[in-house]
């Protein structure tokens, strides 16, 4: 491939003013929607000390304003029942909701001999007719579940209510429980409909809900393993949990739960056992770490595998909670032998990169950690935002108690949890836990994306479809990340564009190997010739040679 | 394995649809609107139903797909949607100034019974619609038929709103293509073309749905058919619609409404399907066949007996809409192969009978299945290896387990590029399929022959 | 293993050609004389040539191949070949009435020396040859070049014997399309038509060897130039030639003989090629382009960009003739493939050089064999594998034993169908090319992706 | 498949005149070239035990007709060298000869074991140059064989001489005497330039010859096996052979070697050691039988596995010679379990061919042979013809006494043959071989073609495309076979066309199961209902819908 051409000389930084453009990405709006979305576009600013600015985020989309977000079901089918393989997860409702969350996430699974179950290749659905919307749908999805039980004898199985479920009135969680009791297995359902909540976070949150209500701490158990830990919001797309299992593996330290990503509904029912919960992707699942601290007493931090400096920082952060020299020195060691390959393709890339500008608009987290991949081979992110995330995933977890809940949020369940009268163990005593608080280490803790961008650039949350093609236009960046729906818009433009749901069928991405990927991946995007190969010849120069034409 | 759990043995079920042949209407809906050029479909409901649609139609056709939606929330879906579809309404023709504003609902409107015409009314009294600009709407519960009903009533719905007849004739033929590809429709045309035809072709997204990459994005490309000329066809000589399930609606339609002499024919799959479709435009329009068109049925006529005897006798397995699978299931029998299981996930009246008419001539039982899914024909297999399977990409997962070579063809292809393309309608799709069907199973040949029958020339 | 005795290390070899990737002159004449409206290729030699060569383009096209032969016998080999030609010319025109018949010669006649025009102007005197018919001739030496250099030199035959210049200037190209299918003649002349410019295309078997299956037998069907349209291409305002080996010598002929203004182009196979012919039809013939063709060069832009991943840093081993493979490795260049292995039977100047130049920016060692074989070509692959194989059908061999898909491209291609119906030249025919190149890749992930990273979205 | 349609209907028998149809067919023809196809076409009559009427064969093909025929190279190198799969064969001449022989001819081969040699999927050529024609190639070829003798070490290497090499005055045979020394493996050359002979025939016989003097009797083990034979004239296209080994070895009868379908140079090198020799294809090789006879005392007998009857016929045929009660038994047996699968399938076919017609312009003896086989599914051989075959293949091998041997015969050698000092060995005894006789035992003899066809047929030798053209216009068969160079011309005129060099990638037809693979195929082509679909429906009724037209 060609090392230099036109597109590698560095660019002259955008010499845009934000302010200006703020203003532009607004002006053609309705005023009552350009209010709206001013609040969710910000020029971001590092005060010495003080606060960040306030970016309005986890509000309602903008009717007709063409946003990426998808629904609650979206999310809460997604996120942690999606990608565990041993759940029959059973979509109630007309047959779209389940034919579009069928296969399309990407979760990779692998489960250990051919014996073992997995139901994640089948789409499960009651393909609601109009007479059950009259009627009710009730007998229908008991009987769907018996028909499901009678196929594949699964250990649970759950339920999944869409928009009009909810509307006429059919109770997924009695027939659940109903069900649950004639089977004698676990069936549990949830309220999941895609009106609910502003986005898919909502979803997230009530999966995280019922998982936790119904499936963790059913078994006691406790494994083998000196250093346990569950790894949270980590969905094991284009296989990032199997590189992050690798790495821990050699580390020695055992991962008792993966949520959710090649998980089981197993390893759910024992991750209370852990000793410390990490945490990826804080926007879908921080609370679950909360929950489990609050009932189990299991700490939690925040950690990051996007990266290769992230992934060894977070694997020290561990080491560092275990306080145990054995674990330091084996971290240590997995680090110096991982490390110089990472730091080899990082600066062959890094050559042919340096000074390039990205884009990210995507999820709930990812738009943040990814930002440090491009940092690592010399890219810088001049503009950024989240599809669904809350204000702390931009301005850092300490501005979670001054959040204002509005009705939206509210109807979102909020779990009333108490310490468990058996099973609440403090992994660690007070006095330790100051101690290594003390030490400047970190708890239940994590700075959003902001902090770590530069001043000027523009955050944007919720972006729409009108914004990013003004943001493309005006600053012209090297790469574009964001979702399917985004993506041939923006290629259209001339400019490659990554998915981060789906990695574009690429990956792992995450830890050592998967930084490695991602380096080689970006420099096959920005520096390929294809993208300045799109204009005819007949329209670089359309002068025609006189002398040949008709006489 | 990557279907594991499918067992061999097949019981009835009543109530649990496994991995679905079908999708629902809106899709169908979304993707016939964007058909007509300027449009801006609409997805009244949760801004969820939107987001599947677009990204479905996204991997399809590896091209952008604007649509916008109401974004429901708990509230709206309590006191109704008016206000959401009124604010979408003023921002859409604000912000992305289509011509037409294309609404459908969703199993949510439609169980709340939001009455979108009102509200329409509403944004017009309102000044939120600009002059000469529509918003036109259609009723696709998601809960009523599947993804080809969306886009039969979408079709329709041109039909209702824009179709008038001004007594006068003109020389030209409206075509309804039916649910098929960009590529498919510029196909159809083009043989009309070629026979000195001006046609009006709707919906049309062939230069949408398979636009180029020139470096600059058009969120309104030239493609598409346009309101002028929507409001033309009830003045044209005739209507021919294929497909009877997509586009039958909005052929009776167009015919009470402006008495344009019509037929339903079936999808213009295989020769023979072709040979109805070219010779009754010839007759309705008082054309002659010319040459061109000719040679092109020779053509694959020419492929069909040069290469008949790896045709012969093949079993296949099939999966698609009910129009596909009829034109589909004829070409395979008119090339002696056997289709020996048939499915769909739309059930539609007298399709089983047409197959049944259709399938008379093969000496092997047929199984037919509509309403049927995939896990159904996945044990339909099972119980009858094939030698061939024809489907959308959900069946490589099929292939793979029973390693049986795939031909993709129909919704959705997201793995393989061409469909978009290169047509499967006419003489030349025809030559297309019978393309990929023959690398399906010469390579299979190849891959399993024993090294003294690996043979050079085939 | 299909070819268990080819070793890994490499032996220079300087005397034995073991499976070969060319082959002789002869048959190229043969089927650019085919290109000939009403033209009998009359092959002068012993019978085996024109019995093997009308059967291995029969293998290729699956198509009737019609040529008449001398039938030497040892007699005519010691006493010379005139009696048996004078005979066939009489037989010929009587029998199946051609307009022309195109002889060309064989290592036999050749060796012997007959001199065909001198016969020529003997069948003429003795009457043998009706009025306002003609015999043409080229020689053809086996032991000189390959199909290739046959295919040139008939070529340029038809400007030797039918160009003439009247002086004035016509309104229309010459197109001269190299050693390409009928598929690819048809298409470059679809786009000089949708340019609005009138071509005279020379020689062009399509409509001859890809015809259709009507039931009716045609001697000479419709295709092929015509003698008066050979006659004017003297007067026409340019010509452009397709492939310097393959049409180089017929446009020096040309130019030399009416001075017409002329260039010699790569054969239009990927973008970059097409997009130099495009653009200079454009400045010669002093037109604009159309949108129509700006729409179909971003389709395949589309693809590429959208598939790069797919093509990226895959490794290619491709055999073929030279122009064919300076256009296809500028191609692969072009997508960031990685053609690794190039070998061409037919040595021709400057062809190595053009190809290092071409492949200056691939990161990894070409190795480019002009003259090279098959054995050698499966020697290199041994030694660096390869992701795919670009080639002929006996490319088949070496794909199964080193299990490596294949892409059938060039001559003979005699497992398959399609490459006389479908283009692999314009923009269009890339947009084929990359379909095939990806099915191959993607099938190939599909067969060994593990379970886990079996992949729905590609 | 539909079981009967508009052509499956008998048609009525052709009512046309066969003396007007053959006055028709020469019309065209210039005086000359009529005069001398005049001979080679044939009205067929049986007369009352009198002689068959002669037919014009194994003469000069007319320049310009346009034959099917091929060369004298072809023939040589094609028929006996070309299926034995470990010799190495060079053609010595430019490249297209040794090009076009590649792998075309579809002899199937199947080595033992992975180590045995094949080396029939490779192409071996001096690929010569205008230097080498001008100063000669006998270097060249030196070196080639020293090459192809490096890199593989085969225990054999024949030459192959093309037009300009006789011309030239290369001499093959001396640089494979030079190099035979040199190496110390068999090497030998052939003399086969094109243009000798009149057709592929004089080919089959130098390659026969060569065979002969160079191969046969280099092996005097001798190897297992009660009842041995040879399989002469069976060349596995389609895996003929490899049926009729499975046949003959359920029957106890071992087959020595097969000229030449998956041979070895070791089989022919043993060849004499078998105690019968069995005829396939008289033409290509019946003077190989003569020659073992004469040198080795070997009787041989025509037989023919073309077809169910026939193959029972030749197993009895077969054993009647070894006059073993067992092995009598034994053939018996199999054909018992053999026959009722072949029979229940020629019903089944036949009840939808009955009646329909067939042409057959092919090779030396299968156009002759495969009329068995449609007479077996009830259709009738219309016309029929070789390509190259010679008058006794025609009308029996009684007319060879009296042909007479014209120029280019005479230049085809014919090789003086006396009986081994040492290993001549008749199997019979004078005594034996006369009561054999008396039983109406028939050695060394076989029919032709004519007798066995209808009077008032057709007989064409080297039909022409314009004759094969009138026929098929004048008779409309529903089938016409022949090969590769005819397929599509006869297919575009809406008739199917069998091809029997090749079999179109199809077969074994040979033997019982070959029989039924042949019955199947032809009821595929004659009853698909695709020749029917040929015309498309507005030139069926090309009349417009007038109401609709244009007002």
């Amino acid at each position: 491939m060609k090392i230099l051409d036109e597109k590698t000389t560095a660019p002259e930084e955008p010499t845009l003013d934000p302010i200006e453009v703020r203003q532009e990405l607004l002006r053609k709006y309705p005023t009552k929607t350009a209010r709206k979305r001013a609040k969710q576009i910000v020029v971001n600013e590092i005060p010495e000390g003080g606060a960040l600015p306030e970016i309005g985020a986890n509000t309602r989309t903008i009717p007709g304003i063409i946003t990426q977000r998808g629904c609650t079901y979206a999310g809460c089918k997604g996120v942690i029942m999606g990608p565990t393989r041993d759940i029959v997860n059973i979509t109630h409702g007309p047959i779209g909701c389940g034919y579009y969350s069928w296969l399309t996430r990407r979760n990779q699974t692998r489960p250990a001999t051919l014996d073992d179950e997995n139901f994640m290749t089948y789409c499960f659905s009651t393909d609601m007719q109009e007479q059950d919307i009259v009627f009710g749908g009730e007998k229908k999805l008991r009987a769907a579940i018996q028909e499901a039980y009678d196929l594949f004898k699964p250990k649970a199985i759950s339920i999944f209510a869409t928009c009009p479920v909810g509307l006429i009135g059919d109770d997924v969680h009695a027939v659940a429980r109903e069900m649950k009791e004639k089977l004698g297995i676990n069936v549990f359902g949830f309220s999941c409909e895609g009106y609910k909540g502003v986005s898919q976070s909502a979803g997230h949150h009530i999966a995280n809900n019922g998982i936790f209500s119904h499936v963790v701490g059913l078994n006691d158990e406790v494994k083998e393993g000196k250093f346990k830990i569950n790894l949270l919001g980590e969905y094991n797309i284009g296989g990032d949990a199997f590189e992050l299992d690798r790495i821990l593996d050699e580390c020695g330290i055992s991962v008792v739960s993966t949520f959710s990503g090649n998980s089981t509904y197993d390893a759910f029912a024992n991750s209370h056992t852990a000793d410390l919960n990490t945490i990826m992707c804080h926007r879908s699942i921080n609370y679950v770490a909360e929950m489990m601290e609050t009932k189990f007493g299991i700490p939690w931090i925040k950690i990051n595998f996007i990266g290769g400096e992230a992934t060894a920082k977070s694997l020290r952060k561990i080491a560092a909670y275990f306080e145990d020299a054995e674990l330091t020195a084996r971290v240590e060691e997995v680090i110096a032998k991982e490390m110089p390959e990472v730091e080899k393709v990082r600066e062959e890339v890094r050559a042919r990169c340096e000074g390039k500008t990205a884009m990210l608009f995507v999820g709930g987290s990812r738009a943040h950690h990814y930002q440090e991949l491009f940092r690592e081979i010399g890219m810088k992110t001049i503009s950024a935002g989240y599809e669904f995330a809350h204000r702390d995933d931009y301005e850092g977890r300490n501005v979670l108690p001054g959040l204002k809940v509005d009705a939206d949020s509210r109807n979102i369940e909020e779990l009333e949890i108490h310490p468990d009268p058996n099973r609440f163990r403090p992994r660690k005593s007070d006095e330790e836990m100051a101690a290594l608080k003390e030490k400047g280490y970190r708890f239940k803790d994590y700075d959003g994306m902001m902090p770590e961008m530069s001043p000027e650039t523009l955050v944007i949350d919720d972006i729409s479809q009108y914004e990013s093609e003004q943001l493309i236009e005006m600053y012209k960046p090297d790469i574009f990340c964001a979702g399917i729906k985004e993506k041939f818009v923006v290629q259209k433009r001339g400019i490659p564009m990554k998915q981060l749901h789906s990695y574009d069928s690429g990956g792992p991405y995450a830890g050592f190997r998967g930084a490695i990927n991602f380096y080689r991946e970006i420099d096959r995007l920005v520096n390929s010739k294809v993208w300045g190969e799109l204009k005819p010849p007949w329209m670089e120069n359309p002068e025609l040679a006189a002398t040949y034409a008709w006489d | 394995m990557l279907l594991r759990h499918t067992p061999k043995e097949i019981n009835k079920r009543t109530a649990l649809t496994i991995n679905p042949a079908k999708t629902c209407q809106p899709i169908g809906a979304m993707y016939a609107a964007l058909g007509i050029h300027g449009c801006l479909p609409h997805s009244h409901g949760s801004q969820g139903c939107c987001a599947y649609h677009r990204s479905a139609l996204t991997r399809h056709y590896k091209e952008p797909v604007m649509a916008a939606t109401s974004s429901f929330t708990e509230g709206s879906s309590v006191f109704g949607g008016q206000a959401n579809l009124l604010q979408a309404i003023d921002n859409i023709f604000t912000v992305y100034e289509p011509d037409i504003i294309a609404v459908h609902t969703t199993c949510l409107s439609e169980t709340i019974g939001d009455d979108i015409p009102q509200i329409a009314r509403k944004a017009q009294a309102d000044g939120k619609i600009p002059e000469g600009k529509y918003v036109i709407h259609v009723n696709t519960p998601s809960y009523v038929g599947s993804h080809v009903t969306g886009f039969a009533n979408m079709t329709k719905a041109m039909v209702d709103y824009f179709a008038e007849s001004n007594g006068g004739k003109l020389k030209q033929i409206n075509l309804i293509p039916g649910y098929v590809e960009p590529s498919d429709m510029e196909e159809i045309k083009r043989i009309a073309d070629v026979m000195g035809l001006r046609s009006v072709m709707f919906p049309d997204t062939s230069g949408i749905l398979n636009g180029p990459q020139t470096g600059k994005y058009e969120m309104f490309p030239k493609g598409g058919v346009t309101v002028d000329a929507l409001r033309s066809v009830g003045d044209s000589m005739a209507t021919i619609g294929l497909g009877g399930l997509a586009s039958g609606p909005a052929v009776r339609a167009l015919d009470t409404k402006c008495g344009v002499r019509c037929e339903v024919l079936d999808l213009p799959i295989g020769f023979k399907a072709t040979d109805r479709f070219v010779d009754t435009m010839r007759k309705m329009m008082g054309v002659n066949v010319p040459d061109a068109i000719t040679t092109d049925r020779g053509k694959l006529m020419d492929i069909i007996t040069d290469m008949h005897q790896y045709f012969y006798g093949k079993k296949v397995a099939l999966t698609g809409d009910p129009d596909q699978l009829i034109a589909l299931t004829e070409f395979l029998v008119s090339i002696d192969m056997q289709p020996v299981h048939i499915v769909t996930g739309t059930s539609s009246k007298g399709f089983v009978d047409r197959i049944r008419e259709i399938t008379a001539s093969v000496p092997v039982p047929v199984n037919v299945d509509a309403p049927g899914d995939m896990f159904l024909l996945h044990q339909r297999i099972k119980n009858e290896p094939v030698d061939l399977l024809i489907g959308n990409t959900y069946m490589k997962y099929i292939a793979r387990d029973e390693d049986i070579p795939l031909v993709r063809f129909g919704f959705p292809i997201v793995d393989r590029i061409g469909h978009s393309y290169f047509p499967s309608v006419g003489y030349r799709g025809g030559m297309r399929l019978l393309e990929k069907i023959l690398d399906a199973i010469l390579d299979r040949q190849d891959r399993d022959a024993p090294e003294e029958s690996f043979e050079l020339v085939m």
